[in-house]
C-alpha cells in the first residue's frame, strides 16, 4: 500500500503526463474533501505568511505561495503526539501505543519538500521504523505542485530540489490556462480516474520542461559548489571552531531553525499525567539540537554545552553526519532556518559558502 | 453577653496588602472599633513612571488578578483619552462584552464561593457540593461561561492578551461566540437555581442598614458599566473630571491603603451602589430576580450587596446575549492578524472611569511626547469602600455587643465580605482572635 | 510523599492570578481535591491548618513582615513551590527595584510615604528561603500546574522548559513579531506556555522569567538591529527581569 | 528484540514487567531484579541496554547487568540520580513497569573469543560490564585471561560487594580492586587512589588482550591514556559510553556523537570509531 513514488516506467515521466483543466483540477480537490474520510490540507494564506492547513474548499488554495511557515512534515511527524497511553486498574498496567496514526492528503507540495518527505521515508520506514510515521505516511497522498514563486531565502537549486521527478503521488505544473500533471503513483492515478483529462501534448510536456529550467535560474541564494563536495568540506573544518565560534556568537539558541526544518526529525518524550493520577500519556514532540540541554544527562554531564559546539553539530549533521549514514545531504535548501532565524546567523548557504571560501581562497 | 472583647483579625488583603479588624471593648464601651489596612504596597503607580503606552495595560492588569480586564479597560480608555484614540463601535463593543464577562466570573467567584458558604453554615464550597450538588455545579458552570466568554474575546481570562490601546490584537472567532451565546441563553436555569438558594437562605443576611452615599457611574442609554458620568445618591451628576476631587483621597494611620470620602464621610460603590442609582436601566430578568428579594432602589443595608451581585448577574447575561446578537448579525468586521492599531503618540492626559465589579474604577495617566508615563493615579473601588467599612463597623457594633463572641465575629467577617474587597479579603481565612484582658 | 499530601496556598505580595487559575480549573478543581488534601486555600475555603507537605506559593517578598511569615511556611512544609512569577523571579513587582525607592514612595503616598514599610525591592521568595519547584507565568499555566501537582504525588521532581518561547511559537506556526516589526522576548524567555500571546496577536512579553543561559548579547544586537537604543533595550528587560537580571548578572561575575 | 507470541507490537509499545526483588547495595545504588510475562524472551548480547518505563514518571535506558548466560529475571542496576531512578528507588518488589528493547550494540563475544579480557570499571560503570564479566566466567574456555578492575569513590559505594568478593577469591579472574578514598567514618582495607594507577599494576600482555571501559565520562581519556602507555593498540579497547536518550532506537538525535548513534552503533564502541570525535569526549 505505500504511496510512495517510485521510478516505475509505467507510469513514466513523459506519457504518463496529462492535462486538465485548472476547474477540473478544484472539482478534484474539493471531492476529496467532501468524500474522502481523511483531511485534505494545502497551503494558505495566513496573515503574513503561508501555512499548511486544513482546505475548506479548493479555492483557499495558494498556489502561488513562495515558502510555508513549516513543511508538510507536521502531518506525518505531528509537532506533539501521544506516543503510548498508560492506565492502570487494580495494579495492572494497560499500555498502548498511540492511534491517531491516520493519512492526510496533501495538496501543493513543493519539490523540496517532497525531497525532504523522501529523506524522512529513507529513515522513518526503510531503515529505523518508526510505526506511527510509516503508518500515517502509507495513509497519505501527496499532491506536488511546481514552484510558482521562489522565497528569496531559498537555494533549493543548489541542493538539487526545485524540481523532482520522485515522491509525489501527482505533480502539478500551472501552465498559464491548464495543469500538466505527472502521475507518479498507481493512486495517483486512481485519482484522475473520473476527471477529464488529456494526455499531455509534446508541447505541454517541452512547457513543463521550460518552466523547470527557468525555475531553476530564479533562486537568489546558491551554494557555490555542489552539494556532493560538502560532507568532505565539513569534515575538514570539524575542529576548525574558531570559524563555528564566530556564528555562534551572534547564535541565540533558540532553536527555531531546528523546529523549522523539514529534514529535521530529533525528538524528546515526556510523560503528561491525568489529574486522577492513574492514567497519562507519553508525550514526543519536536526537539532541536540548538537548544541547551539537547545533549545533557542526569548528573549534569552537558556533551555539547558551548553553543559553537551545536552550531556546528546542525551544519554537520545536515552535511555530513546524515550522509554518513543515509548518503543523502539532509539539506534541501528551502530556506526556512534562513527566513525564521532573528539572529540571522542560519543560513546555511552563509556558513557553508564561507567554509568554502576558507578552503579554496 | 462580653463585657471585654478584643477582636484582633489579621489577614490578608488583595491590592494594596493586609487588612486587620480590630475591636476592643472594656466593661462594655467601644474602646476600639478599626478596620485597620496594613498592606504590602505594590506601588503600581510608580512602576507605571517611565513606562511606555503600549505596556500600560499589561503592566496594570497585574493589579487584581480577580478583575484583570477591569484594570486593563480602565487603563486603555486613560491612554486613548490622552492620545485622542477614537474606539470602533465593534472593539467598544467586544470591550463591553469583555468587561461583562468578567464581572460575571467575578460575581459568580464571590457569592458561589465565598459569601454563600457563610450562608450554609460551611467553610468552602467544597462540603456544599454534598447538600447542594445541583447548586455548586450550577455555580460552576456560571465561573466557566464567563470565563470563557472572557477567553473567546481577551484570548485569556486572567491578564487579557487581545486588549491593545486602539483595539484588538486578534478578533474572536464568530463560531465560538454563537456558541457561547446559546450557553448565556441556557445560563438562566442555573441563576435560578442559584436565586432559589438564595432566596431560601435569605434570612441568614444580617439586618442592618446605615444610611450612606452611592457613588456610581451612569449613563442616558444603559446600566452604565463601561462609560459613563459620574453619579452621586447625595449630589447627583458629577464630573468625571472632577474624580479626584470625588474621591478625595486620604491617608490615614490605620492604613497603608487610601481612605476616600466625598460628601459624607464615607461612601460606597460596588453592587449595590450601581443597583440603588441605576435600577430603572437593569432588564426585565433581572428585575424580576431583584424583585424576589425585594430588593429596591434606597436599599442601606450592605450586606444586600451579595443580593445585588445576583441581580447583575442577570442582567449581564441578558445584556451580553443583546451585545453578542448585534455583533454577530452581519458578521464581525474583518481585521487584519496582528493587529496594531493606528495610535498617532502624543503628549497629554487621560482618565478612564470603568464600573467593575467592586464599584468604580479610575486610572489616570499623563504622557509626554514619546509616549511615555510621566505620571499615574490608580483609584481602585475597594479602597473607595473602607472608609464606608470602618463606618458600617462603628455603627454595627454597639448593636451586637449582647451576642456571642463568634456570631460577633462571623457578623463583622460577613460584613467585610459583603463588600467583595478584591477576593482576598473577602475569603473566610480572617482568623478574628478574641482576647481576653 | 503519601499518597494523598496536604496542601497549603499562600499569597504574598501579587494580583493572586496564579490561585485564581487555580480556582478556574473549574469543575477540575473537584478532581483535583480527590488527589490532594487542601488544608489552607483562602481563595475558596475558610479552613486552615498549619500541618502540610506543600506550600505553593504566590507573590513576591516585599515587607519585613513578608519574610518571617515566609519562614515560618518554609519550616512546616516538605516542598514549598513558587507560583508564578512574581514568587518565582520577582515579576511585575520588581519594575521599580531600578526606581529610587524614596521617590517611589512619595509618588504614591506623597507627604505620607513616611508612614509606609516596605523593602526597596521587591523580591522572589527564594531570597528569602530555600524553593524546591517553581511553576513561573504571569498567570501560571492550568495545565503546567497539574503536571506538577500530579508529578510531586509521584515523587517527580518538575522540571522547568529551558527552552526559550520562540520554539513553541514555530510549532505553532506564529508570524514572528520581530518580521511584524515588533520586539519580542521570546528568544530569551523560558518556554512552556505554548507561546501564547504570540498566537493572540501580540508578542512574548518575558512573563515566565529568562531562560538558564540567554544569549544576551547576541538577543542585544537583535533588539539594536531593530532600532532600539540602550535605554529602551533596558526597558524591555525591566519588565519582568528586574530582579533576575541584576541578580544573574552578580552571579556570573562570582563565578 | 522483545517478541511475545502475540502479535507484533509497535516498538514503542513497551511490555509489563515486575519486580520480582530488590537488593540494595548503597545509599543510591540497588540492583532490581526483573521478570517478565512468561511468553516474553529477552535475548540480549552482553552490553545491551533496556528502555525501562515507570507510568507516570517517565522512560529510562538502563544496562542490562545479568548475563545471557544465565537464564531467569533481569537484571537491572541502577542509581538513583533524576525522577525515574530516584522513582524507581521508592519502588517494591511485585510492582510493575513497562519494559522495551534489548537496545544498541552490545559486546561481542564471538568477536572477543579466544582473547585475553581487561574489565576496566568505574562506579556505576560495572553494571554494563557486569554482562559480560558473568558471560566470560561463564564461558571461560572461550577466552583467554580475564581481569577486572574496578574503583569507586569510596568503601560505601562500592557495588555487588558479594560478588566481588566471589571475584576476588575467583581462580578464573584476577580482580584488583580500589577506591578514590576513604573518608574516616569508613573502614577500608584495600587500596586508595584512582582507578588509573591499578592498569601498571594489572598483569597482562598488551598484545592479546582485549580492555572494556566503562565509567563516568571524566575517567574514559585518562583510562585509555593508561591502556596506550601500557602499550594497548587502540583497537584493543572497547568503550561503553552513555548519553541521552528517549528512544533508544536511532531516532530521537539525543544521543548522537556525529554520525554515531550510541543507542544503535553503541553504547559499545570500538575505540578507534570515536577517538577523533571530540564531542565523544575520551
Ligand atoms: C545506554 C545506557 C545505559 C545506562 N545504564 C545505566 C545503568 O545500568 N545504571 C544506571 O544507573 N544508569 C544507567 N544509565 C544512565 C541512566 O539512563 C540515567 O541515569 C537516567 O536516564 C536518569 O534518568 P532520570 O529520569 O532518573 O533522571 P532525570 O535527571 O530526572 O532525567 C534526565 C533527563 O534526561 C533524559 N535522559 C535521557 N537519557 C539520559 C541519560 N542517559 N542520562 C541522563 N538523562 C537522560 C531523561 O529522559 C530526562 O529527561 C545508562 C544510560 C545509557 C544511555
Ligand atoms: S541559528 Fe538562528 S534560529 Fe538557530 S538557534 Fe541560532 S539564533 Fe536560533
Ligand atoms: S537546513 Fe535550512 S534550508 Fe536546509 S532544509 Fe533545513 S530549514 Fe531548509
Ligand atoms: S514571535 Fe517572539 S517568540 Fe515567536 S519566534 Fe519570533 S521572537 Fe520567538
Amino acid at each position: 500500500m505505500t504511496v510512495r513514488a517510485v521510478a516505475d516506467s509505467s507510469v513514466g515521466r513523459v506519457d504518463g503526463m496529462k492535462t486538465l483543466a485548472k476547474s477540473e483540477f478544484e472539482t478534484l480537490i474539493d471531492g476529496l474533501i467532501d468524500d474522502d474520510p481523511r483531511s485534505v490540507v494545502g497551503p494558505q494564506r495566513r496573515s503574513g505568511q503561508y501555512v499548511f492547513e486544513e482546505l475548506d474548499s479548493a479555492a483557499d488554495l495558494a498556489l502561488e505561495y513562495d515558502l510555508t511557515a513549516l513543511s508538510p512534515k507536521k502531518y506525518l511527524l505531528p509537532q506533539y503526539e501521544q506516543l503510548l497511553t498508560y492506565e492502570r486498574t487494580d495494579g495492572e498496567y494497560e499500555m498502548h501505543a498511540g492511534t491517531d496514526t491516520e493519512g492526510v492528503i496533501i495538496v501543493g507540495v513543493h519539490p523540496y519538500d517532497l525531497a525532504a518527505i523522501e529523506h524522512l521515508d529513507k529513515v522513518h520506514i526503510d531503515t529505523m521504523g518508526d510505526e506511527p510515521y510509516r503508518k500515517r505516511r502509507e495513509d497519505s497522498l501527496l499532491i506536488g505542485l511546481t514552484m510558482q514563486s521562489v522565497a528569496p531565502e531559498s537555494f533549493a537549486a543548489s541542493m538539487g530540489a526545485a524540481t523532482t521527478d520522485s515522491g509525489y503521488d501527482l505533480l502539478v505544473t500551472d501552465i498559464g490556462d491548464r495543469f500538466v500533471v505527472d502521475i507518479g503513483s498507481f493512486e495517483g492515478n486512481e485519482l484522475l480516474a473520473d476527471l477529464d483529462t488529456h494526455s499531455a501534448s509534446h508541447s505541454e510536456v517541452q512547457e513543463v520542461r521550460r518552466i523547470e529550467d527557468d525555475l531553476r535560474g530564479r533562486f537568489e541564494r546558491e551554494l557555490q559548489f555542489p552539494p556532493e563536495e560538502l560532507p568532505t568540506l565539513l569534515a575538514e573544518h570539524y575542529d576548525d571552531m574558531e570559524f563555528w565560534e564566530s556564528y555562534a556568537e551572534q547564535c541565540l539558541s533558540c532553536g527555531s531553525c531546528n523546529m523549522v526544518c523539514p529534514t529535521c526529525y530529533c525528538f524528546q518524550v515526556e510523560t503528561v499525567r491525568d489529574l486522577g493520577g492513574d492514567s497519562g500519556y507519553q508525550q514526543r514532540s519536536w526537539d532541536g539540537c540548538l537548544l541547551e540541554e539537547f545533549a545533557s544527562v542526569a548528573q549534569g554531564e552537558n556533551f555539547r554545552e558551548e553553543v559553537a559546539q551545536r552550531h556546528r553539530h546542525r551544519f554537520m549533521r545536515k552535511g555530513l553526519y546524515v550522509y554518513e549514514r543515509y548518503g543523502d545531504v539532509s539539506c534541501v535548501g528551502c530556506g526556512r532556518c534562513t527566513r525564521h532565524c532573528v539572529a540571522d546567523v542560519a543560513d546555511p548557504t552563509d556558513v557553508y559558502n564561507d567554509l568554502w571560501e576558507a578552503t579554496n581562497a | 453577653m462580653s463585657e471585654t472583647i478584643d477582636i484582633e483579625s489579621e489577614y490578608v488583603t488583595r491590592v494594596e496588602g493586609h487588612g486587620n479588624i480590630v475591636v476592643n471593648v472594656a466593661d462594655g464601651e467601644v474602646e476600639t472599633c478599626e478596620w485597620q489596612v496594613v498592606e504590602s504596597p505594590r506601588f503600581f503607580e510608580s512602576m507605571l513612571v517611565g513606562r511606555d503606552w503600549t505596556e500600560a495595560h499589561h503592566v496594570t492588569a497585574r493589579i487584581c488578578a480577580i478583575c484583570s480586564i477591569s484594570h486593563t479597560t480602565a487603563s486603555l480608555k486613560a491612554t486613548e483619552a490622552a492620545m485622542g484614540v477614537d474606539l470602533s463601535a465593534q472593539d467598544e463593543r467586544l470591550r463591553k462584552l469583555a468587561l461583562y464577562a468578567e464581572t460575571l466570573q467575578s460575581h459568580v467567584l464571590h457569592l458561589g464561593y465565598l459569601a454563600l458558604p457563610d450562608l450554609v453554615g460551611k467553610q468552602s464550597v467544597l462540603p456544599i457540593l454534598d447538600s447542594h450538588e445541583a447548586e455548586v455545579e450550577a455555580v460552576v458552570r456560571l465561573h466557566r461561561l464567563g470565563n470563557d466568554l472572557t477567553e473567546a474575546i481577551a484570548g485569556r481570562s486572567v491578564h487579557a492578551q487581545r486588549h491593545l490601546p486602539g483595539g484588538f490584537s486578534k478578533l474572536p472567532d464568530e463560531d465560538e461566540l454563537d456558541a457561547l451565546r446559546t450557553r448565556l441563553e441556557s445560563a438562566w436555569s442555573d441563576v435560578e437555581l442559584v436565586a432559589d438558594l438564595l432566596v431560601e437562605l435569605s434570612d441568614e443576611l444580617p439586618d442592618f442598614e446605615r444610611e450612606t452615599e452611592f457613588i456610581s457611574l451612569t449613563h442616558p442609554d444603559e446600566y452604565a458599566f463601561y462609560d459613563g458620568t459620574l453619579y452621586s445618591s447625595d449630589t447627583g451628576e458629577l464630573d468625571v473630571e472632577d474624580y479626584r476631587e470625588i474621591v478625595d483621597e486620604v491617608v490615614v494611620e490605620q492604613s497603608t491603603a487610601k481612605f476616600t470620602s466625598h460628601a459624607r464621610e464615607s461612601y460606597m460603590v460596588g453592587a449595590l451602589a450601581r443597583l440603588n442609582n441605576n435600577f430603572e436601566q437593569l432588564g426585565p430578568m433581572a428585575k424580576a430576580v431583584a424583585d424576589r428579594f425585594g430588593l429596591e432602589p434606597g436599599s442601606h443595608n450592605p450586606y444586600l450587596n451579595n443580593v445585588a451581585q445576583l441581580v447583575e448577574i442577570a442582567h449581564l447575561i441578558e445584556t451580553s446575549i443583546v451585545e453578542l446578537d448585534t455583533l454577530l448579525d452581519g458578521g464581525l468586521d474583518p481585521q487584519p492578524d496582528y493587529h496594531t492599531p493606528d495610535v498617532e503618540v502624543e503628549a497629554g492626559t487621560g482618565i478612564g472611569a470603568v464600573e467593575v465589579p467592586r464599584g468604580v474604577l479610575f486610572h489616570e495617566y499623563t504622557y509626554d511626547e514619546d509616549g511615555e508615563i510621566t505620571d499615574a493615579n490608580c483609584v481602585i473601588p475597594t479602597n473607595q469602600n473602607h472608609a464606608n467599612i470602618q463606618q458600617d463597623m462603628e455603627e454595627l457594633v454597639p448593636t451586637i455587643l449582647d451576642r456571642p463572641e463568634d456570631e460577633i465575629e462571623l457578623t463583622l467577617e460577613m460584613l467585610v465580605r459583603a463588600y467583595d474587597p478584591c477576593i482576598s479579603c473577602s475569603t473566610h481565612y480572617l482568623d478574628v482572635e478574641f482576647v481576653d484582658e | 510523599m503519601t499518597e494523598r499530601p496536604r496542601v497549603a496556598f499562600f499569597d504574598f505580595t501579587g494580583c493572586e492570578g496564579d490561585q485564581l487559575q487555580v480556582v478556574n480549573l473549574e469543575e477540575r478543581l473537584f478532581d483535583l481535591v480527590e488527589v490532594v488534601e487542601v488544608v489552607s486555600f483562602r481563595e475558596a475555603m475558610s479552613e486552615h491548618s498549619d500541618d502540610y507537605e506543600i506550600a505553593f506559593i504566590e507573590g513576591s517578598v516585599v515587607t519585613a513582615h513578608d519574610e518571617e511569615r515566609l519562614a515560618g511556611i518554609r519550616e512546616n512544609a516538605d516542598v514549598v513551590v513558587a507560583l508564578g512569577s512574581c514568587a518565582a523571579f520577582g515579576g511585575i513587582n520588581a519594575i521599580r527595584n531600578d526606581q529610587d525607592f524614596e521617590t517611589v514612595t512619595e509618588r504614591v503616598y506623597g507627604d505620607d510615604a513616611d508612614m509606609i514599610e516596605a523593602n526597596p525591592e521587591a523580591r522572589p521568595i527564594e531570597s528569602v528561603v530555600e524553593v524546591d519547584a517553581t511553576i513561573p507565568g504571569c498567570p501560571i499555566d492550568r495545565e503546567e500546574f497539574v503536571q506538577v501537582v500530579t508529578g510531586l504525588i509521584r515523587g517527580v521532581e518538575p522540571t522547568l522548559p529551558n527552552h526559550p518561547v520562540c520554539v513553541e511559537c514555530k510549532l505553532e506556526e506564529n508570524e514572528c513579531a520581530f518580521h511584524r516589526d515588533e520586539i519580542c522576548l521570546g528568544p530569551v524567555t523560558r518556554g512552556g506556555c505554548g507561546a501564547d500571546c504570540v498566537g493572540e496577536g501580540t508578542h512574548c512579553w518575558g512573563c515566565r522569567g529568562m531562560v538558564d543561559t540567554p544569549s544576551e548579547d547576541a538577543y542585544t544586537a537583535v533588539l539594536e538591529e531593530h532600532g532600539l537604543d540602550a535605554e529602551e533595550i533596558v526597558e524591555q528587560y525591566q519588565l519582568y527581569w528586574g530582579w533576575q537580571r541584576p541578580e544573574r548578572a552578580t552571579q556570573e561575575e562570582a563565578q | 528484540m522483545l517478541e511475545t507470541t502475540e502479535t507484533v507490537r509497535s516498538e514503542y509499545e513497551p511490555v509489563q514487567g515486575r519486580i520480582a526483588w530488590i537488593e540494595q547495595f548503597t545509599d543510591q545504588d540497588k540492583l532490581y531484579v526483573i521478570s517478565l510475562p512468561d511468553d516474553v524472551e529477552l535475548d540480549h548480547d552482553p552490553g545491551q541496554f533496556v528502555e525501562l518505563f515507570v507510568p507516570g514518571v517517565g522512560e529510562a535506558p538502563f544496562s542490562i547487568s545479568s548475563s545471557p548466560t544465565k537464564d531467569g529475571p533481569l537484571e537491572l542496576c541502577i542509581r538513583a540520580v533524576g525522577n525515574v531512578t530516584r522513582a524507581l528507588d521508592s519502588m517494591e518488589g511485585g510492582d510493575p513497569l513497562g519494559i522495551r528493547g534489548p537496545y544498541g550494540t552490545g559486546f561481542d563475544p564471538e568477536a572477543l573469543a579466544g582473547d585475553d579480557l581487561l574489565f576496566v570499571a568505574g562506579g556505576i560503570g560495572l553494571a554494563p560490564l557486569r554482562s559480560m564479566i558473568n558471560y566470560a566466567l561463564d564461558r571461560s574456555g572461550e577466552f583467554g585471561d580475564l581481569t577486572t578492575l574496578y574503583g569507586c569513590k569510596e568503601p560505601a559505594e562500592q557495588l555487588f560487594p558479594e560478588e566481588l568478593q566471589r571475584w576476588d577469591d575467583s581462580e578464573e579472574m584476577a580482580f584488583y580492586e580500589t577506591v578514590d578514598q576513604c573518608p574516616e567514618d569508613q573502614t577500608w582495607e584495600g587500596r586508595e587512589g584512582v582507578i588509573t594507577e591499578l592498569i601498571p599494576e594489572a598483569e597482562f600482555d598488551p598484545e592479546t588482550t582485549t580492555a572494556l571501559v566503562c565509567g563516568p565520562p571524566v575517567m574514559y581519556r585518562f583510562v585509555i591514556e593508561s591502556l596506550q602507555e601500557q602499550g594497548l593498540a587502540d583497537d584493543h579497547i572497547y568503550l561503553s559510553l552513555e548519553r541521552n536518550m528517549h528512544c533508544g532506537r536511532g531516532l530521537c538525535g539525543h544521543c548522537q556523537i556525529n554520525e554515531l548513534y550510541v543507542c544503535v552503533d553503541g553504547p559499545v564502541f570500538n575505540y578507534p570509531e570515536v577517538r577523533d570525535k571530540s564531542e565523544a569526549e575520551v
